[in-house]
């Protein structure tokens, strides 16, 4: 049996990532092909299936079989059930342990400006995006949450660096943002500007 | 409702110069619009972005102090809407009234190296928070699984595949039951008798033995070729299953055989007794 | 897109045998095509895949890709990785009952002090290690468990009484259990190299 077939049903009947390692390793022992023929018989896979619906991907944790993304106006409706929805605050918090890895909650928090459910980090936790990498050595011992390979999996990408790029944070001189606001906003600086907004709680509270 | 927030501001938007006399416009939103209001932000930050955003403002050129207004302006509508309001939305108004009445204060040169201007700690994570921001919304477009790649599902049913159950050693459930023992000494209350195991393993037997048999003679407990030790292992247990009330040793009358039952089917053969005499009495 | 296509992701996609109909459903209502298109487009594929080692098989209740069945003997081995281990409350609950037989769940939860999970009972009742020899006349009549003849065969023990006493098993060390056993039974000493021989699949290439 040629070795392209039988890694091709390998991959075909395996339902999860598959590396190339793993798949030599599913050859009886005597019997198992160099990884370079592993590897050739992976991307003449990828090349035959190219125009297809389905294609052969590779992920973080290895390939898999797939059925394309331009594909999912019709395939999604075989499905009853509506994809998982998650919310902006967990797809920020998400973000945040991405780029910012390792992180702790209370560091989430500080970026984020608001205070971070339970319920989010439960969620990532159980989906298995992200995990506990270590703790970092101040009171309390907080975790540092990091991302784990089926997060990248699931968003089809094989490594961090696939991520969109990080817009860049300019650095910035405070004596700028006072020239530019002296320059551009005179009526800014003028007393009249304390009005009624020196007393906000008093207001809100009534 | 989130389309009247979220449209792009009218011509009072232009900032750059111009004074600011009347209250923002998102401030005639109809109030059952507020209420989307804590599900629409996340968060003072993102608050303060939109609010920046909405005047085509560079993050570092904010207007402070207008900006500071308007977020109270907002604040305070949800006062008087009476909606629970974060506690992070009323820190980072004192935080903008505090930069404001610092800006209102003449200068001291000296003193402005020894701490950082909030205005730059502000600005600096407006925009660190923005990043993520706009980061979050990136991977929400990546094709993701479940949503835009489905995973294939290839019938492997037909493939004969023998599974594989664990292996156990001896020692390693020996090493387990060690444990046990080590804590049910710890609690008293829990004594873990030491018959001899032949003795439990009888018990067992005799037990299945008696299953679907309305009831066996005691003899027939006792196997000849097992010798003294078989026969006295058989008695042992059958004291103990007994005692521990597993069992009915009954002799219907004087010297009549000695039969051993289930203490299931002696609550079954009961209850027909009872229907039976009331059938009698009836 | 292609009918064709849509139809090949669909079959690819589907978790169950799909019939032309069911996959003509799958169309927006407005955009579903004809049955003889459909029914082309299921020929056309099968088609497709007669080289491959995946193929689109009519079944009784519809289409479903499947491997082909010559490649079992390469692809069985992806299912037949080694086993996870047994957790320690298994292992506890199997020498409760081996040594405390007849107990009930009640019992062994007792001895334990923590409950023990259905799914544990289950597993040693598969492996024919234990059984239900009789029923507690107490309210629930919960089963009483008691150790096999299987579960003997598997520990190399012709009798419950080759198994150290209570006392022995209080008074042994870690390597002294192995010792004591290998003593009175040589034969009971598994070694994992042992286990790796006996792989289902180094047999069935025999």
């Amino acid at each position: 049996m040629e070795i392209k077939c039988i890694v091709e049903a390998i991959l075909f009947a395996a339902k999860r990532p598959m590396t190339a390692k793993q798949v030599q390793q599913v050859f009886p022992e005597l019997e198992q092909p160099d990884m370079t023929d592993i590897q050739a018989a992976i991307d003449a896979i990828i090349a035959d299936y190219r125009l297809r619906p389905v294609e052969l991907k590779q992920l973080a944790s290895g390939y898999r079989f797939q059925v394309k993304s331009e594909l999912s106006r019709w395939v999604s409706r075989l499905f009853e059930e509506k994809p998982p929805k998650y919310s902006r605050a967990l797809l920020e918090t998400l973000a945040i342990i991405a780029y910012r890895q390792p992180v702790t909650r209370g560091d989430i928090e500080d970026i984020r400006g608001v205070s971070v459910s339970s319920g989010i980090i439960q969620t990532l936790l159980e989906r298995e995006w992200v995990r506990v990498v270590s703790h970092k050595e101040v009171p309390g011992r907080p975790g540092l949450y990091g991302t784990t390979k089926q997060f990248l999996d699931y968003f089809n990408i094989t490594a961090l660096n696939e991520l969109p790029t990080l817009q860049e944070i300019k650095d910035l001189d405070v004596s700028d943002i006072d020239k530019s606001i002296a320059n551009k906003h005179p009526h800014l600086q003028v007393t009249s500007e304390s009005q009624k907004t020196n007393q906000p709680f008093a207001e809100a509270t009534d | 409702m989130e389309a009247t927030l979220a449209e792009p501001p009218p011509a009072f938007a232009i900032v750059n110069g111009a004074p600011y006399n009347q209250l923002p416009e998102d401030l005639y939103i109809p109030p059952d619009a507020l209420e989307v209001f804590l599900d629409l932000f996340e968060g003072p930050l993102d608050l303060l972005l939109y609010l920046i955003r909405r005047q085509n403002l560079d993050i570092v050129n904010i207007p402070i102090a207008e900006i500071t207004r308007q977020y109270i302006d907002y604040i305070q509508m949800m006062g008087f809407l009476n909606l629970e309001l974060a506690a992070e939305y009323l820190v980072m108004a004192a935080l903008l009234a505090e930069i404001k009445s610092r800006m209102l204060l003449p200068r001291q040169p000296e003193a402005e190296d020894e701490e950082e201007d909030p205005r730059a700690t502000l600005i600096r994570r407006l925009q660190e928070y923005e990043c993520i921001k706009n980061a979050a919304e990136e991977i929400d477009r990546l094709p993701r699984h479940e949503r835009d790649t489905f995973a294939i599902d290839v019938d492997v049913s037909k493939l004969s595949v023998v599974q594989q159950l664990p292996d156990v050693r001896l020692s390693d459930m020996l090493l387990a039951f060690q444990d046990v023992l080590k804590r049910v000494e710890q609690l008293s209350h829990h004594q873990i008798t030491k018959e001899a195991l032949s003795v439990r393993e009888r018990m067992a037997t005799i037990l299945a033995n008696l299953k679907g048999e309305d009831s066996l003679l005691f003899a027939q407990l006792f196997t000849r070729a097992e010798g003294r030790h078989g026969v006295v292992v058989s008695f042992l247990a059958i004291l103990e299953l007994g005692k521990e009330r597993l069992i009915e040793i009954i002799q219907p009358e004087p010297f009549a055989d000695i039969r051993v039952r289930a203490a299931g089917s002696a609550a079954i053969a009961e209850e027909d007794f009872q229907v039976e005499s009331a059938a009698q009495v009836g």
